[in-house]
C-alpha cells in the first residue's frame, strides 16, 4: 500500500520546548557532538491504490491545513513512499 | 549540591520520624509536581518520608520508594523517558532487580508508573488517553493483587476510589505480555467503569514478577486525608481509600501486620 | 562583533537627524517630540525600541490611568489594614495572619489566545504566574475567566479547545491546581475571546520581594530561558538599526511556552527566596529587559549599568534593540549582592538554570545598557518606566445608552409569551439549565489538574476556589471571580458593581472572609468616546463598590482595543475577590449532601422583577433594560450571615443565585451530588408580589440559597432575623426521590424534573459540540 | 550546518490515537482517499562540522535508547541531511 509522507517541524524561529529537553539530556548519556536539536512531527497518510497527483494535492492541503499549524510550524516535505 | 538542601524551599521543616522506623524514599526530579502529596502521604500512613533527589544516586538507606506524579524532566518527547536516566534512577533500577530475599519496594504513580515503564522495571508502556485529551476525575479502581509491598492491607477485589489525572494514561503491551500479566495475577489495580482511556484490559496498575514494584495511573497520594481526597458518599472529598497504599508498605516493612 | 550597525549614544549625538521610524513602532508625534526632550538629543536605536514598547498602552496604562487612581484614592485606613503591597508593584500582597501573606493577580491574554489559542492561553498562565513568584511567594493555586464567541460558531470551535488545552498543559505541569474560572459565550466575543488568569500565591512575611534595584555595587542577573525573538514581530523595523536598508527579518509571530522551565524556574525562586538570597526581583513579561531594567532601577537607588552583549540568546542575529524588546517567556531578573553571587549560582545550578550576570546597581539615576563596551542607551530610567505618556481621553455616553435602558425585558415582543404553567416552567428550567452558558462546564474543567498539592478544599464547580495555605492550622483563602458582560454592557457602572458583588458572595458563600480585589478590565478601543465611557463608568463603579464593601483593590489588569471591524466587545470588567478561612475545613460546599435528606432549604433575600440582561432574556434573545439593583449593604449582611454559619457549622450546603436566578440555584445544587428536593413557591410569591416565572428566573442580587439539618433552623434564623435579613423556608432536601420538585401559586399544581434526564441535557452541550472526552 | 534526521513512528500493532483522530478527522474537512494515518515522530539533530560515520553511529544509539521507546515505537531512519 502506498503511503504519502508529511513531515512538519517547528518554524526555526519559534522556541521548541520538546527539542530543548532533549539537546539538554543527551550530553548526559555520552551523546555529544549535537549541537542542537528540534522535534518535529511525521505522518503517514495511506493510500489504497495508485497515488494520484490529485491526492498528492490533496495530502498537501492537509498537510498546510491540519496537520501543521502555519502560525508555529512549517510543512517540510510531501513525498510519496513506495512500500513502507 | 548536597542532600541537605531542601528540595523544596519554605517548606515547613519535616516532621519528627515516627516510631515505626520505616523510611520511604520520594524523588524528586525537577519537573515532578506530586513529590509533596507523596510525603504527605508517607507520613500519614506512618512511614518517614526521605527527600531523594534525581541528580544523587545515594538513596540514603531508604526502605523503600515512591516515585511521584509531574512531568519529570518536562515530557515533552514521551513521558518518563529522559528520567530513567536520572542518577537516582540506576540505583533504585540496581535495588529493585537486586536477587535478595527482600528487593527494595518501589511504587511509580502516574508519571512515576511512566518512568519505571521506560526503564523496563515493568512491561508494556503509556501512550496518550484515546480521547487525547488531559482527564482530571475521580476513578473506581479494583484491587486485584494484594500480594504485593505495596497492596498488602487491601482486600482481594476491594473497590477504591482515588483522583486520577494524566494525558498519557492509555496502558499498552503486546498480546504475549498481556497474557503473561493476566496469567500471573500481575495487575494490581484495574480500571472499573467507563475506561478513563482506552488501556488495554481497562489496566491501571501492574507490578513486577517479584511483587517489590508497582506502578499505577491513578493518584493514591491524593486521597489519604479527610477533606482533601476523593468524592465519596460520606460527603466532598471525604475519601481516603489511598491511604491503605501507604499503610501497606510501612507495615510490610516493618515487618507488622497490623 | 556584529553584523548590523550599532547606533550608539555618541553616534545619535552626532547624527540629529536621522529619521528614525517611530511611527512603525507606534509612538504618537507628540510622544516621539517628548522623548527628544527628555533626552535632550535623538534616541538611538535602542533606546526608541524602549521608550516605544514602556509607553505603549498595555505597559503604560496611558488610557486608563487617570481613572484608576481611583483605586488608590477611595480606601479607608480600615481597608488598608492588611494590605502589605497595594497597587504598583507585580502583584498586591495582602497579609492573612500567623505570618503568612497571600498575593493574587489576573491579568489577560485575549490577543495572542485568538492568534494562537494553545499557545497564547499557556502564556497567559505562565506570566501571571512569574507575577506571583516576583513577590516572594509560591504560588498554589490558578483560576481562568474565558470568554468566547457564539458556541456554534467556527471562531469558537477553534479557538475554545486550544485556549482549554493550553490553559492546561501549561498549568498543570506547574503543579498549580486550577479551582475556578468562568466559561462564557456570546457572539461579542467572536474574534475577540477573553483569556484572563489568575494566580495565587502564598509567603512568610520575611519572604516579600519588591522588583527593586537597590544597594549601589549589587549584581544584576538575568536567569531562565535564553532569549529569542519572540514578541517582536511588528518591531522587525530594527532588525537593521541603521534603518536605511531595512533587511527582512524572521521574528515569531507568537510566543511559544516552556512549562517545564517555568516549574524548574519557580523552584528554583524559592530556594532562593528560602536562602536569601536575592535583594530585589522582577519577571519579565510585556516588553522584557526594557521593562525590567527600568522598572528595578526606577523603583530603587535610581541606577543601573549593564552590558546587554552577556544575554544569552536564542537566535543570535538579534539587534541590542530587538534583544530590549523581546517577550520571551520563562525569564527573570533579579539584584544580588556580590557576597551572595557565588551561593546564587549553586542553586541555579542545581536546577540547571542559565544565567548570565548583565552588570550593577549604580547611584547615578541613570539606566546605561552598553552594547560590547559601547553606550547604546543612557537614560532616567524613570522616563521609562513612570513618566510615559498619560492621556485624558475624551468620553460621553453614547447616545444608544438610553434606548438601550429603556428596551426593557418585559415590555419587548420577546416577552409576549412567558412560561406560567408547571410544565410550561418545567420545561423553561430544562432549556434554561441547557444553555451553553449555564451548561455543565466539566468538559473544559476535567482537563484541569484541580487536586495536585493535596490542598483543594472547593473547585469547581463550587462558588469559590479554596485553598490550604498552613496545613497545621487549616489557615487558608477562597478565590472567586465574576463578571456579568450583559449587565455591564446595560449599565457599567453598576454592571462593574454586580461583578464585584458576585464575586464577594461567592467567597462568602463558601465561607470566607472577604479580604481583597484584583480586576481584569476588558474593553473596546479607548479611542472611541463611547467606550471610554464604559471604562470611565465601570472603573467609577467598581471603587465605589469597594469602598462600601470595605475591600481594596490591591491590583489588576486592563486589556483595550478588544475589537474588530468597529465592533467591540461588551464592557467586561472581570473581578476576582479572594477571602480568608481560619480553617478550610468549615468551607461550605455548593450541593446538597448526599446524605442530607430532609433538610431544610432557605432562601436568603428578596426577588423583584428583574429579568433585564437575565439569561432568560438571552435564551429569548433579549438584550436591553437595567441590570439588577445593586444593595452592597445587603450583600455585606448577608455574607456576614454565610461566614458565621460556615464558622458556627450551621449549614451543609450554600449556593448564590446569579445568572439564571433561584431556578438555576436549585438545579445546580441538586446536579452537584445528585440529590433532588421539593420545594413551594407559595410563600415567596406572596412574600415579595413576584409571579411564580418570576421568583424562579428573576436575577436579583443579595441572595443565597442554603441547606441545614432542622436541628438547626432556629439558630439559624434566630440569627438572620438579629440582622433583619430575610430568610425563608423553601422546603426540603429530597435525597431518594432523584428530581426536583415545584409546587407554587401555578395553575395545574407543581412540576417535577427528573435529575438523569436534567443532568443528560446540562452536561450534554459541551462535549456535543467539542467531541466526548471519554472513548 | 548538516543535520542527520531521525525518524520514528509508533509500532503498527500498537493503536496510535493521535492519527486515529487525524484519520477521522480528514473526511470531514473534505480529504476524501486516505485510508489510515499514522503520526509519529521526526528529530532534526544539528552538527557543527562533519558527520562522521562515528557520530552517526552516536545518533542510532541516541535514536534506539532515548528518541524511541521499542516498546511501542520502531525508529524508522537515521540519515543525514545536508543544508536543511
Ligand atoms: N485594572 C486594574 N486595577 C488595579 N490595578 C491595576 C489594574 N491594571 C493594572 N493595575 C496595576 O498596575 C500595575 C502595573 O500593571 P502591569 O503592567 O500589568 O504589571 P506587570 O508589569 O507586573 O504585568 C500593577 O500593580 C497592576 O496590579
Ligand atoms: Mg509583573
Amino acid at each position: 500500500m502506498p503511503t504519502i509522507l508529511v513531515e512538519v517541524m517547528p518554524k526555526p524561529e519559534i522556541l521548541d520546548p520538546q527539542g530543548k529537553a532533549i539537546a539538554n539530556a543527551l550530553p548526559h548519556r555520552g551523546f555529544t557532538g549535537f549541537s542542537g536539536v528540534r522535534q518535529g512531527k511525521r505522518f503517514e497518510l495511506s493510500v489504497e491504490g495508485e497515488v494520484t497527483e490529485e491526492l498528492l494535492e490533496s495530502a498537501r492541503a492537509a498537510a498546510a491545513e491540519m496537520l501543521s499549524n502555519p502560525v508555529i510550524e512549517d510543512v517540510v516535505s510531501v513525498t510519496v513512499a513506495e512500500d513502507q | 549540591m548536597s542532600a541537605e538542601t531542601p528540595l523544596i524551599a519554605g517548606d515547613p521543616t519535616p516532621q519528627a520520624a515516627p516510631l515505626s522506623g520505616a523510611r520511604i524514599g520520594v524523588v524528586t526530579f525537577p519537573g515532578t509536581l506530586d513529590d509533596r502529596d507523596a510525603a504527605r502521604a508517607v507520613r500519614l500512613g506512618g512511614g518517614t518520608a526521605v527527600p531523594l533527589w534525581h541528580a544523587d544516586e545515594s538513596l540514603h538507606g531508604v526502605d523503600a520508594v515512591v516515585l511521584p506524579g509531574g512531568f519529570s524532566y518536562g515530557d515533552y518527547l514521551r513521558a518518563g523517558a529522559i528520567a530513567r536516566f536520572a542518577p537516582v534512577m540506576s540505583t533504585i533500577i540496581t535495588e529493585a532487580e537486586a536477587r535478595t530475599a527482600s528487593p527494595l519496594p518501589v511504587l511509580g504513580i502516574c508519571n512515576g508508573f511512566q518512568v519505571l515503564t521506560e526503564a523496563h522495571l515493568l512491561p508494556g508502556s503509556m501512550i496518550k488517553n484515546d480521547h487525547l485529551k488531559f482527564i482530571c476525575r475521580d476513578q473506581v479502581l479494583r484491587v486485584e493483587n494484594t500480594g504485593t509491598a505495596w497492596t498488602s492491607q487491601f482486600t482481594q477485589d476491594e473497590l477504591i476510589t482515588v483522583p486520577m489525572k494524566n494525558q498519557d494514561g492509555q496502558y499498552v503491551a503486546d498480546d504475549a505480555t498481556l497474557k503473561k500479566l493476566e496469567d500471573q495475577g500481575r495487575v494490581v489495580f484495574r480500571y472499573v467503569g467507563e475506561s478513563p482511556n482506552g488501556s488495554r484490559n481497562d489496566i491501571a496498575g501492574v507490578t513486577n514478577e517479584r511483587g517489590n514494584v508497582v506502578g499505577l495511573m491513578p493518584h493514591p497520594e491524593h486521597a489519604v486525608e479527610a477533606g482533601y481526597g476523593s468524592d465519596d458518599a460520606t460527603g466532598l472529598r471525604e475519601g481516603t481509600d489511598g491511604l491503605t497504599i501507604f499503610t501497606s508498605v510501612v507495615s510490610s516493612l516493618t515487618g507488622g501486620n497490623a | 562583533m556584529s553584523e548590523f550597525n550599532i547606533d550608539t549614544v555618541e553616534n545619535a549625538g552626532a547624527t540629529p537627524d536621522t529619521d528614525l521610524p517611530w511611527a512603525e513602532l507606534g509612538l504618537k508625534q507628540d510622544e516621539y517630540a517628548r522623548i527628544l526632550e527628555i533626552l535632550g538629543r535623538r534616541p538611538t536605536a535602542a533606546e526608541l525600541a524602549m521608550y516605544s514598547v514602556m509607553w505603549s498602552e498595555h505597559c503604560s496604562y496611558k488610557s486608563s490611568k487617570v481613572h484608576l487612581r481611583q483605586f488608590g484614592e477611595k480606601v479607608t485606613e480600615e481597608m488598608k489594614k492588611d494590605l502589605m503591597v497595594g497597587i504598583g508593584e507585580n502583584a498586591g500582597v495582602t497579609d492573612l495572619g500567623d505570618g503568612w501573606a497571600v498575593t493574587f493577580k489576573i491579568e489577560s491574554h485575549n490577543h495572542p489566545s485568538f492568534v494562537e489559542p494553545y499557545q497564547g492561553a499557556a502564556t497567559g498562565i505562565g506570566g501571571i504566574v512569574r507575577d506571583i513568584i516576583s513577590m516572594g511567594a509560591r504560588p498554589v493555586a490558578v483560576m481562568d475567566p474565558l470568554r468566547f464567541g457564539d458556541i456554534d460558531h467556527p471562531d469558537t470551535q477553534r479557538v475554545l479547545p486550544g485556549v482549554v488545552a493550553g490553559i492546561g498543559g501549561y498549568g498543570n505541569s506547574l503543579g498549580l491546581p486550577n479551582v475556578g474560572g468562568e466559561v462564557v459565550f456570546d457572539s461579542v466575543y467572536q474574534q475577540n475571546p477573553l483569556v484572563n488568569a489568575l494566580a495565587v500565591g502564598v509567603l512568610k512575611h520575611e519572604d516579600l520581594r519588591l522588583a527593586n534595584a537597590s544597594g549601589v555595587g549589587n549584581k544584576v542577573v538575568l536567569f531562565g530561558a535564553r532569549t529569542g525573538g519572540d514578541g517582536i514581530g511588528g518591531a522587525s523595523v530594527l532588525a537593521s538599526e541603521s534603518f536605511d536598508d531595512a533587511k527582512p527579518s524572521k521574528r515569531p509571530a507568537v510566543q511559544v511556552g516552556d512549562p517545564f522551565a517555568e516549574k524548574v524556574l519557580i523552584e528554583c525562586c524559592l530556594e532562593l527566596f528560602h536562602h536569601n538570597l536575592v535583594e530585589g526581583i522582577q519577571d519579565l513579561g510585556a516588553a522584557g529587559i526594557s521593562c525590567a531594567t527600568s522598572e528595578l532601577a526606577s523603583n530603587g537607588d535610581g541606577g543601573m549599568h549593564v552590558e546587554l552583549t552577556n544575554v544569552l540568546l536564542r537566535d543570535p542575529s538579534l539587534t541590542p534593540g530587538e534583544i530590549l524588546m523581546s517577550e520571551s517567556q520563562e525569564r527573570m531578573m533579579a539584584v544580588v549582592t556580590p557576597d551572595n553571587a557565588a551561593a546564587f549560582e549553586t542553586v541555579l545550578s542545581k536546577w540547571g538554570v542559565e544565567f548570565s550576570w548583565l552588570g550593577e546597581v549604580t547611584d547615578t539615576g541613570r539606566l546605561i545598557i552598553d552594547w560590547d563596551g559601547e553606550t547604546i542607551v543612557d537614560v532616567d530610567p524613570r522616563t521609562v518606566a513612570h513618566d510615559g505618556p498619560v492621556y485624558e481621553r475624551p468620553y460621553h455616553r453614547p447616545a444608544w445608552q438610553d434606548q438601550l435602558q429603556s428596551a426593557a425585558f418585559r415590555t419587548s415582543a420577546a416577552a409576549k409569551h412567558l412560561p406560567a404553567t408547571a410544565e410550561e416552567l418545567g420545561q423553561a428550567v430544562v432549556e434554561l439549565m441547557s444553555s451553553p452558558n449555564m451548561a455543565d462546564k466539566s468538559w473544559v474543567t476535567d482537563q484541569f489538574d484541580r487536586f495536585v498539592g493535596g490542598n483543594t478544599a472547593l473547585s469547581q464547580p463550587d462558588d469559590a476556589g479554596v485553598i490550604r495555605v498552613d496545613d497545621t492550622t487549616g489557615l487558608g483563602v477562597g478565590l472567586a471571580t465574576d463578571c456579568n458582560d450583559r449587565y455591564a454592557y446595560l449599565d457599567p457602572y453598576r454592571g462593574a458593581q454586580l461583578a464585584l458583588a458576585e464575586a464577594y458572595r461567592n467567597v462568602a458563600t463558601a465561607g470566607a472572609v472577604p479580604l481583597a480585589v484584583s480586576d481584569c478590565l476588558n474593553f473596546g478601543s479607548p479611542e472611541d468616546p463611547e467606550i471610554m465611557w464604559q471604562f470611565a463608568e465601570a472603573v467609577r463603579g467598581l471603587s465605589d463598590a469597594c469602598m462600601q464593601l470595605g475591600i481594596p483593590v490591591t491590583g489588576g489588569n486592563v486589556s483595550l482595543y478588544n475589537q474588530t471591524a468597529g465592533r467591540a466587545i461588551h464592557p467586561t470588567p472581570v473581578v476576582g475577590v479572594l477571602g480568608k478561612f481560619d480553617d478550610v475545613s468549615r468551607r461550605t460546599p455548593s450541593g446538597f449532601q448526599r446524605w442530607a435528606d430532609g433538610q431544610a432549604i432557605y432562601l436568603l433575600g428578596t426577588t423583584a422583577d428583574e429579568l433585564d440582561g437575565s439569561e432568560f432574556a438571552r435564551l429569548r434573545g433579549h438584550l436591553g433594560g437595567q441590570p439588577p439593583a445593586v444593595d452592597l449593604e445587603a450583600e455585606k449582611t448577608l455574607g456576614d450571615i454565610l461566614i458565621n454559619a460556615s464558622r458556627d457549622g450551621m449549614i451543609d450546603a450554600a449556593h448564590d443565585l446569579s445568572e439564571g436566578g433561584l431556578a438555576a440555584a436549585l438545579a445546580e445544587m441538586s446536579l452537584r451530588f445528585g440529590v433532588g428536593s421539593r420545594t413551594s413557591l407559595h410563600e415567596l410569591c406572596e412574600r415579595d408580589g413576584v409571579d411564580p416565572f418570576t421568583a424562579l428566573f428573576s436575577e436579583s442580587q443579595a441572595r443565597v440559597l442554603v441547606a441545614l439539618p432542622r436541628s438547626e433552623e432556629l439558630r439559624f434564623t434566630d440569627m438572620t432575623t438579629a440582622r433583619g435579613f430575610p430568610a425563608l423556608r423553601l422546603g426540603v432536601v429530597d435525597a431518594e426521590s432523584g428530581g426536583i420538585e415545584v409546587t407554587g401559586a401555578f395553575a395545574d399544581g407543581s412540576f417535577g424534573i427528573s435529575l438523569d434526564e436534567l443532568k443528560a441535557a446540562w452536561s450534554a452541550v459541551l462535549p456535543s459540540r467539542f467531541g466526548a472526552v471519554e472513548g
